[in-house]
C-alpha cells in the first residue's frame, strides 16, 4: 500500500481532545493555586472552589470535544478518504472512522454534562477526572480508525487505562475501589489475549496492517485462525459479549454513574467499530465459519444478557445485564454481515447513545447526598414527586426494550431487517425471544415509578445541565422514532442516510 | 379556510385530533397557570375539553366518513398517502372500507360516551388519564385505518401503552398485576408477528417487486378496488421448495399468535379477567369496546388475505379454538360472583362467536362477525358502565351483596334488564342479527360446529338472565342497599346513548350490511385469487402485467 | 548443537522455570518478584539470540529496572508481614479448570500449527547489515512508525494521571 | 545456524499457558499482575520471534514490525502496571487485605 503524505489535519479531532487534556490538567494546577492559598482554608470554601474549578473544567472539555467533533463532521462532509501515517499507514480517516469518532465525541460531550453536578455530589471533584476523560476519548478515536494491529493495540489501551482510573475515581466508596480492579485485572488479561491473538496472526500473514494480513491470511492455517479467535475474544470483551461479559455487571454497579454511562456509550461503540473495521478489512470474504462464531456469541449475549437482568434488583445491574443484551443484539448484526447489516449497526449504536446516557442520567439525577439512589425501591413513586423525571425514564427504557414509537424500535427493526435478509432466522427469533422477556424487566421500573407510593422523601432537584441531557436524549429518541430516515426541517442530513454512508467504507 | 385541508386529509383529523387536545392538555395547565396566575384549573376544565374534542371527532367521522362512504363502490375509500421511510417501503397509508369504516364509528362513539360514564370516578391524576384516554383513541383509530403493514404495527403495539398506564394507574387492587400481565401478553404476542411481517415483505423484495409494507398496490390517486394485497407469492408449504419461515403455514401461525391473544382466543385468555376485573370502568369499556375487536380485525384484514391457503388449513383448529372459548367463556362465567369477572368471561364467549364467523370463510359468516363486533362492543360496553355505576354507589361488585336493586333503583333495573337482553341477541336488537348471521355462516362451513355455537347461546341466556335475577329482583334484604340513589341524569343519558344504537342496528341492520357486505365479498374473492393453486405463479404475472 | 542454540535452551528452561516458580512455588511475594526478574532476563538473552539488541536492552531497562521495581516499591509499602501469598494456588473451580484447559489446548493448537506454516516461508538466513541494531530501529521508530509512539505517549501520560489520581494520600 | 522459529513460538505459547494459569489460579493480587505482565512477555517473545521469519521485504530491505511492536507492548506494559498498582493502593486504603476473593461486595 502506498502511504498518503503524512496530512497533520487528519488527526484534528485526536489532536484537539488530546490537547484539550493536557490544558485541563493545567488548568485545575493553576485554578487552584489560586483558589486555596495556605491549608488554612475551611472545607466549606474548598468544597464551593472546587464546584467552580470543575464547572470550568467541564466547558473547558466541552470545548475541546465540540472542537473535535466539528472537525470530524467537516470531514465526514468532505468525504475524505485516506489512510495515513508518517511513512505507512496506521490510521484511516473515512466516513467510518469520522462517523464513529463524532458519535463517541457526543457520548463524551453527554458525560461530561452529566459529570458537572454530580461529582460534587459525591464529593470526587478532581480536575484529572475531566483529563482522564479526554484522553479516553482519544483512545477511541484512535481505535475507530486504526487500520494497523500496532495502533489498534495502543489505541485499546489508550482508551482503556483511564476508564480504569475513572472506574475507581470514587476512592472512599470501595464498591468503586472493587470495581477499578475487576475490570483492570479481567481487562489486562483480556488486552493480553488480544496482544497474543495479534502476535499470532503477523506470524501466520507476516503483516500487522489489516490489507497485509487479509492478503496473507488465504486459507487460514490453524495459527492464523487460532489468532483470529484470540483476537475476536479480547474485543468481545471490551464489547461486554457473553462469555467475556463477567465484569460487565459489577463494573457498572460500582463505578461512578457517570463513568457507567460514559463508558457504556462511547467504548461500546468504539469497539464495535473497530471489530467491523477488523471483520470487513482483515477478513473480506468473512467465511462461514466466522460468522457461526459471531452467531453463536449473539445468541448467548442475547440469551445471559436478557435472562440475568430479570433478577437484579439494582438498577445500574440491570442495565449492564441490559447492555450485554444489546452488546448480543449488534452482534445478529455481525453474524449477518451485510452492508445493510453494518448500517443497521451503526444506526443501532446511534441510538442507543441516546437511551443509555439518558436512562444514566435519571439515575444521576436522583443521586444526592453523597448515595446512589440506584435500587429498584428507590424508584417507588417517582412519577407523583418528579413527574417529568419518570416520564423520560419510561420513554428511554421503552426505547431500550424496543416498543414502537420510540427510536430503540426502528434500530431493532432495521437489525432485523438486515438479520432476515442474510437469512439469519434462528438468530431473529432468539433476538425476538429474548426481546419478550426483556420487558419484563424493562417495565418493572415504569410499574413501580408510577403504580406504587414513594417510600423516600429526598428533595433533589434536576440540575440544569441534566436537564439539557434529558432534553435532548428524549427529542433524539422521539425524533428518531419517526424520522429516522426522513428531514422534516429540511436540514439535508437523514440520519439512516448517514449510517449508510460511514457503513459503505468498503465499497 | 381549512376546507381543502379537511377535505384531503379526512381521515387524518379524525385520527389526530384527539391526540392533539391530549397535548393541548399536558401543556394547558402550565400555560394557564402562567397567563392566569393560578394553581391550574379545576378538573371540569380538563373533563370539558376532552369531551369537546372526542364529541368532535365521533361527529367529524360520521358526517366526514360515513356521510362520505360510497357503499356502492369496493376497495379502501377516502386515501391518505404520505412518504414516510420511501426507502424502505413504509408510508403513511390510510384508507376505510366497510370494515373499518364501522369500527372507526364504534370506536369514536364510545369514547365520548365513555368519559361521560366515568365523569366522577376517577380523582388524582385525572389530566394524565384524559391525556392516555385521548391517546389511546388516536391510537385505535389509526390502526383501524392503516394499510401500511408497518404503520399497523407500530399504532397495534403503542396502543398497548395508554392502557398499560390506565390499568396501572387508575385500575383496582391488584391493578400492577393485571397491568403487567395485560402489556406482557399483548406485547410480546406480537413480536413474532414483526417477524413475519418482515419476512413477507423480503420475500416481495426478492421476487421482483419493490420494497413495499404497503397492503394494497397504490395506483396513482387511489388504489384500485380489488387490487391484489401485496404481490407476494407465498408459498403454502415446505414443498415447493420454500425454507420453511417463508410458508403460510409459519407466517399466519406469528399472525395468529398475535390477533389471537387480543381477541383473545381461549389459550392466550387468562389475562382478560385480570385487565377488566382491575381497570377502571373507562378502561374496561375501551377494553371490551375496541380494543378487543383489533385482534378479530387483524385476522380479517391482514391475515386471511395474506395467508389464504393458511387460513383455510387452520380454519378447523381456529374454529374448534373458538367454540372451545364459546362453551368454556358461558360455563365459567355462569360460576362466578363478581359482576364485573362475569362480563369479562361473557366477552370471550362472544368473541368466540366472532371468531367463528371470521373462519366460517363465507359471506354470511364474516359479515356476521363484523357486526357482532360492533354489537358486543355497544352491549358490553354499556354492562361495564352500568357495573360502573353500581361499584361507585357500593363499593363492591359481589353478585351476593345485592338483591332487589328494582326497588331503590328502578332506572338502573330497568337499563340494566335492557343491555342484558341486548347482550343475550335478543331479537330486535342488534345482537341477534350478528349472532343468526354467524350461525348462519357456520352452519354452512359445518354444521356440527353451528350446533355447538347454539348452546352458547342458550347457555348466556341463562349466566346473564340468572345473573339479572339475583342483583335486581328478590328480596331487598341487604340494609346498605336500601339507601340507593338511582341512577342521575348523566348516567342515564351516558346509557341512553349507547341503547340507542343497539336498537337502530336491531331494527334496521341494513345501513351496516350495505357498507360491510361488498368489503367482505372483496376480501373472500381476494383469498380465492391468492390461493396458491399450481397456476399461482402465471397469475401472478398476469397480475403484475396488469397493472403499472 | 551450537553455542548459540545451547544458550536458547539455557535461557529458555530459565524463563520457564521462575515462571513457574513465580505462580507455583515460593512462599514470598519478594521471592515472586525475584523469579519474574530473572524471567524477563531470560528472555531478554533469547531476544540478543535473535537479533533484537535494541528490544534486550529496553527489556532489562524497562522490565527489571522499572516495573519489577515498582511492585517491590509497592510490596515495600504494603508491608506485608506474612509474605502474602497465602497457601499455594488451592481449590481450583470447575470454571477455572475450564479455562486453563482452554488454554492450554490453544497453546498446543498454536504449537502444533507452527511446524506446517512455516515451510511456505521459511527463516531468512542473510539478515540484512545491523538488522536490530539501536540505529536501524529507532529509525523505523522515528520514521514509519512515529505515529506509534506519539500514541504511547499519550498511553503513558494517560496512565501517570490515573495511577496518581488513586494513589495519591489525601484528597478532599 | 539460527534457532528454529518452531521452538521459540512453542516457549512463547508455553509462558503464555503459565501467565494464564497463574492469573485465574492464584489469589494474592500482587501475583496476578505479575502473571499478566508473564502474559505480555509471552507475546512480546512471539513478536520478536515472529520478526526473525518476516524479517525482510521482497526487496530486501528490513522489517521491524514485530520488534517495534514489542517496543510498544514494554511501554504499554509499564503504564499498565502503574494502573494497576495504583488501583491496588487505594482499594488497600479501604480494605486491609491483597486477597482476591475478599473483593466480595461485588460478586465475582
Amino acid at each position: 500500500m502506498e502511504a498518503e503524505a503524512f496530512d497533520v489535519a487528519a488527526l484534528a479531532p485526536l489532536g484537539f481532545v488530546a490537547i484539550g487534556a493536557l490544558v485541563t490538567l493545567m488548568l485545575e494546577v493553576v485554578l487552584s493555586r489560586r483558589a486555596f492559598v495556605g491549608e488554612g482554608v475551611d472545607p466549606e470554601t474548598r468544597l464551593v472552589a472546587r464546584a467552580r474549578i470543575g464547572i470550568v473544567l467541564a466547558f473547558a472539555s466541552s470545548a475541546a470535544i465540540v472542537l473535535a467533533m466539528y472537525a470530524a463532521i467537516y470531514q465526514f462532509e468532505l468525504g475524505f478518504e485516506t489512510a495515513f501515517g508518517p511513512g505507512r499507514p496506521m490510521l484511516q480517516l473515512d466516513a467510518l472512522s469520522t462517523f464513529a469518532t463524532a458519535l463517541i465525541g457526543l457520548g463524551a460531550l453527554l458525560s461530561v454534562w452529566l459529570s458537572i453536578t454530580y461529582l460534587p455530589a459525591l464529593r470526587i471533584n478532581h480536575g484529572e477526572y475531566y483529563a482522564l476523560l479526554l484522553l479516553s476519548t482519544a483512545g477511541m478515536f484512535v481505535l475507530v480508525s486504526a487500520v494497523d494491529l500496532i495502533s489498534l493495540y495502543l489505541g485499546l489501551e489508550l482508551t482503556s487505562l483511564p476508564i480504569y482510573a475513572l472506574a475507581g475515581f470514587n476512592r472512599r466508596r470501595l464498591r468503586s475501589n472493587e470495581a477499578a480492579l475487576k475490570y483492570f485485572l479481567m481487562g489486562a488479561v483480556a488486552s493480553a489475549v488480544l496482544l497474543y491473538g495479534m502476535a499470532l496472526l503477523y506470524g501466520a500473514t507476516g503483516h500487522t496492517d489489516f490489507t497485509g494480513i487479509s492478503q496473507g491470511f488465504a486459507g487460514g492455517g490453524g495459527l492464523a485462525l487460532s489468532g483470529l479467535a484470540l483476537v475476536i475474544a479480547g474485543l468481545a470483551f471490551k464489547v461486554s459479549v457473553v462469555p467475556f461479559h463477567q465484569w460487565t455487571p459489577d463494573v457498572y454497579e460500582g463505578a461512578p454513574t457517570s463513568v457507567t454511562a460514559f463508558m457504556a456509550v462511547t467504548v461500546k461503540t468504539a469497539g464495535f467499530v473497530v471489530l467491523m473495521r477488523f471483520l470487513v478489512l482483515a477478513l473480506p470474504e468473512m467465511g462461514e465459519k466466522v460468522s457461526v462464531l459471531l452467531g453463536v456469541l449473539a445468541g448467548l449475549s442475547m440469551l445471559i444478557g436478557n435472562l440475568m437482568a430479570v433478577v437484579q434488583d439494582n438498577v445500574k445491574r440491570m442495565l449492564a445485564y441490559s447492555a450485554v443484551a444489546h452488546a448480543g443484539y449488534l452482534m445478529v448484526g455481525f453474524a449477518a454481515g451485510t452492508p445493510e447489516a453494518w448500517t443497521a449497526v451503526l444506526f443501532y449504536l446511534f441510538v442507543y447513545l441516546f437511551m443509555t446516557v439518558g436512562v444514566f442520567c435519571v439515575v444521576i439525577a436522583l443521586a444526592q447526598g453523597g448515595r446512589e439512589w440506584d435500587s429498584i425501591e428507590d424508584f417507588a413513586g417517582l412519577a407523583s414527586q418528579r413527574p417529568a423525571l419518570a416520564a423520560v425514564m419510561t420513554l428511554f427504557l421503552l426505547s431500550l426494550a424496543g416498543i414502537p414509537g420510540t427510536a430503540g424500535f426502528m434500530a431493532k427493526f432495521y437489525l432485523v431487517v438486515a438479520a432476515v435478509d442474510a437469512g439469519q432466522i434462528a438468530l431473529v427469533l432468539i433476538l425476538v425471544g429474548t426481546s419478550m422477556v426483556s420487558f419484563f424487566y424493562y417495565l418493572r421500573l415504569p410499574v413501580v415509578m408510577y403504580m406504587q407510593k414513594r417510600r423516600q422523601d429526598p428533595d433533589a432537584e434536576t440540575s440544569s445541565s441534566e436537564i439539557v441531557v434529558l432534553a435532548l436524549c428524549a427529542a433524539a429518541i422521539l425524533y428518531f422514532a419517526f424520522f429516522a430516515q426522513a428531514d422534516p426541517f429540511g436540514t439535508g442530513v437523514r440520519a439512516l442516510d448517514v449510517a449508510g454512508r460511514a457503513a459503505d467504507f468498503l465499497h | 379556510m381549512l376546507g381543502p385541508y379537511v377535505d384531503a386529509y379526512l381521515i387524518s383529523w379524525v385520527v389526530f385530533l384527539p391526540l392533539a387536545s391530549g397535548l393541548l392538555l399536558l401543556v394547558a395547565n402550565s400555560v394557564a397557570g402562567f397567563l392566569l396566575r393560578s394553581n391550574g384549573l379545576p378538573k371540569v376544565v380538563w373533563q370539558v375539553i376532552a369531551m369537546s374534542s372526542t364529541s368532535l371527532t365521533f361527529v367529524a367521522s360520521l358526517f366526514g366518513l360515513w356521510g362520505r362512504f360510497d357503499p356502492e363502490e369496493t376497495g379502501y375509500q377516502l386515501v391518505e398517502r404520505v412518504a414516510w421511510l420511501p426507502d424502505y417501503g413504509i408510508h403513511y397509508f390510510v384508507g376505510v372500507d366497510g370494515i373499518s369504516l364501522v369500527l372507526v364509528l364504534l370506536t369514536s362513539f364510545l369514547m365520548p360516551v365513555v368519559l361521560l360514564a366515568s365523569w366522577n370516578e376517577i380523582d388524582r391524576w385525572s389530566r394524565s388519564y384524559l391525556f392516555f384516554m385521548l391517546a389511546l383513541e388516536t391510537a385505535m383509530l389509526g390502526t383501524f385505518v392503516s394499510l401500511n403493514l408497518f404503520q399497523f404495527y407500530v399504532l397495534w403495539e403503542v396502543m398497548m401503552i395508554p392502557m398499560l398506564f390506565i390499568i396501572g394507574i387508575w385500575g383496582g387492587p391488584r391493578r400492577i398485576y393485571a397491568a403487567t400481565k395485560f402489556f406482557l401478553f399483548t406485547v410480546s404476542g406480537s413480536l413474532l408477528m414483526l417477524v413475519a411481517l418482515v419476512i413477507v415483505y423480503r420475500m416481495n423484495f426478492e421476487q421482483g417487486g419493490a420494497l413495499n409494507f404497503d397492503l394494497v398496490r397504490f395506483v396513482g390517486h387511489a388504489p384500485v378496488p380489488g387490487v391484489p394485497l401485496l404481490d407476494t407469492v407465498i408459498p403454502a408449504t415446505t414443498e415447493s421448495g420454500a425454507p420453511w419461515w417463508q410458508t403460510q403455514l409459519w407466517l399466519f401461525g406469528a399472525f395468529a399468535l398475535a390477533f389471537g391473544i387480543k381477541v383473545p382466543m381461549v389459550p392466550f385468555h387468562t389475562w382478560l379477567p385480570d385487565a377488566h376485573v382491575e381497570a377502571p370502568t373507562g378502561g374496561s369499556v375501551i377494553l371490551a369496546g375496541v380494543l378487543l375487536k383489533m385482534g378479530a380485525y387483524g385476522f380479517l384484514r391482514f391475515a386471511l388475505p395474506l395467508f389464504p391457503d393458511a387460513a383455510l388449513a387452520w380454519a378447523p383448529w381456529m374454529t374448534g379454538l373458538a367454540l372451545v372459548g364459546i362453551v368454556y367463556g358461558s360455563l365459567v362465567a355462569m360460576v362466578q360472583r363478581d359482576v364485573k369477572k362475569l362480563v369479562a368471561y361473557s366477552s370471550i364467549a362472544h368473541l368466540g362467536f366472532v371468531m367463528l364467523g371470521v373462519f366460517a370463510l363465507n359471506l354470511q359468516g364474516v359479515t356476521g362477525a363484523v357486526l357482532q363486533m360492533v354489537n358486543h362492543g355497544l352491549a358490553t360496553g354499556a354492562l361495564f358502565v352500568l357495573v360502573g355505576f353500581i361499584y361507585a354507589r357500593r363499593r363492591t361488585r359481589e353478585i351476593a351483596d345485592f338483591g332487589g336493586l328494582a326497588r331503590p333503583m328502578p332506572v338502573f333495573a330497568a337499563l340494566l334488564g335492557f343491555v342484558v337482553m341486548a347482550s343475550i341477541g335478543l331479537p330486535g336488537l342488534g345482537g341477534f342479527v350478528g349472532e343468526f348471521l354467524i350461525l348462519l355462516g357456520s352452519f354452512g362451513a359445518d354444521p356440527w360446529a353451528a350446533v355447538i355455537a347454539t348452546t352458547g347461546v342458550v347457555l348466556a341466556a341463562a349466566y346473564m338472565l340468572w345473573m339479572y335475577r339475583r342483583v335486581v329482583f328478590g328480596p331487598l334484604d341487604k340494609p346498605e342497599n336500601r339507601g340507593l340513589i338511582d341512577l342521575d341524569l348523566r348516567e342515564r343519558v351516558a346509557v341512553g346513548l349507547l341503547a340507542l344504537p343497539i336498537v337502530w342496528i336491531g331494527v334496521n341492520p341494513s345501513p351496516l350490511l350495505r357498507r360491510i357486505e361488498p368489503s367482505v365479498s372483496i376480501l373472500l374473492q381476494e383469498m380465492e385469487l391468492r390461493r396458491s393453486h399450481d397456476e399461482i405463479p402465471s397469475a401472478f404475472e398476469a397480475r403484475s402485467q396488469e397493472l403499472p | 548443537m551450537s553455542f548459540e542454540m545451547f544458550l536458547f535452551y539455557a535461557f529458555a528452561f530459565l524463563a520457564v522455570f521462575s515462571a513457574v516458580a513465580m505462580i507455583g512455588f515460593v512462599r514470598h511475594i519478594v521471592a515472586a518478584a525475584m523469579s519474574l526478574v530473572v524471567t524477563m532476563v531470560s528472555l531478554a538473552g533469547i531476544y540478543v539470540l535473535m537479533h533484537a539488541e535494541l528490544i534486550a536492552a529496553i527489556q532489562i531497562l524497562v522490565y527489571a529496572g522499572a516495573i519489577v521495581v515498582l511492585f517491590l516499591f509497592v510490596i515495600m509499602l504494603l508491608d506485608l508481614r506474612d509474605g502474602g501469598l497465602g497457601p499455594a494456588a488451592r481449590g481450583q473451580n470447575l470454571v477455572k479448570a475450564v479455562g486453563v484447559g482452554g488454554t492450554v489446548t490453544i497453546g498446543t493448537l498454536v504449537v502444533a500449527s507452527v511446524s506446517g506454516v512455516f515451510s511456505v516461508n521459511p527463516l531468512v538466513e542473510s539478515l540484512p547489515e545491523g538488522f536490530g541494531e539501536h540505529r536501524a530501529l529507532g529509525i523505523a521508530l522515528f520514521t514509519d512508525y512515529a505515529l506509534a509512539v506519539e500514541l504511547v505517549g499519550l498511553v503513558l501520560l494517560a496512565s501517570i494521571v490515573g495511577a496518581v489520581i488513586l494513589a495519591k494520600r489525601k484528597i478532599d | 545456524m539460527s534457532i528454529p522459529i518452531e521452538h521459540v513460538i512453542s516457549l512463547s505459547a508455553l509462558l503464555f499457558v503459565i501467565g494464564v494459569v497463574g492469573a485465574l489460579t492464584r489469589r494474592n493480587l500482587i501475583v496476578i499482575l505479575m502473571s499478566i505482565e508473564l502474559m505480555l512477555n509471552a507475546a512480546n517473545l512471539a513478536l520478536v520471534g515472529f520478526n526473525r521469519v518476516w524479517s525482510v521485504t521482497a526487496e530486501g530491505a528490513a522489517r521491524y514490525d514485530g520488534q517495534v511492536f514489542a517496543l510498544m507492548v514494554i511501554a504499554v506494559a509499564a503504564a499498565e502496571v502503574a494502573v494497576g498498582l495504583g488501583i491496588l493502593l487505594s482499594l488497600i486504603r479501604n480494605r486491609d487485605s491483597l486477597n482476591v476473593d475478599d473483593a466480595s461486595l461485588l460478586r465475582w
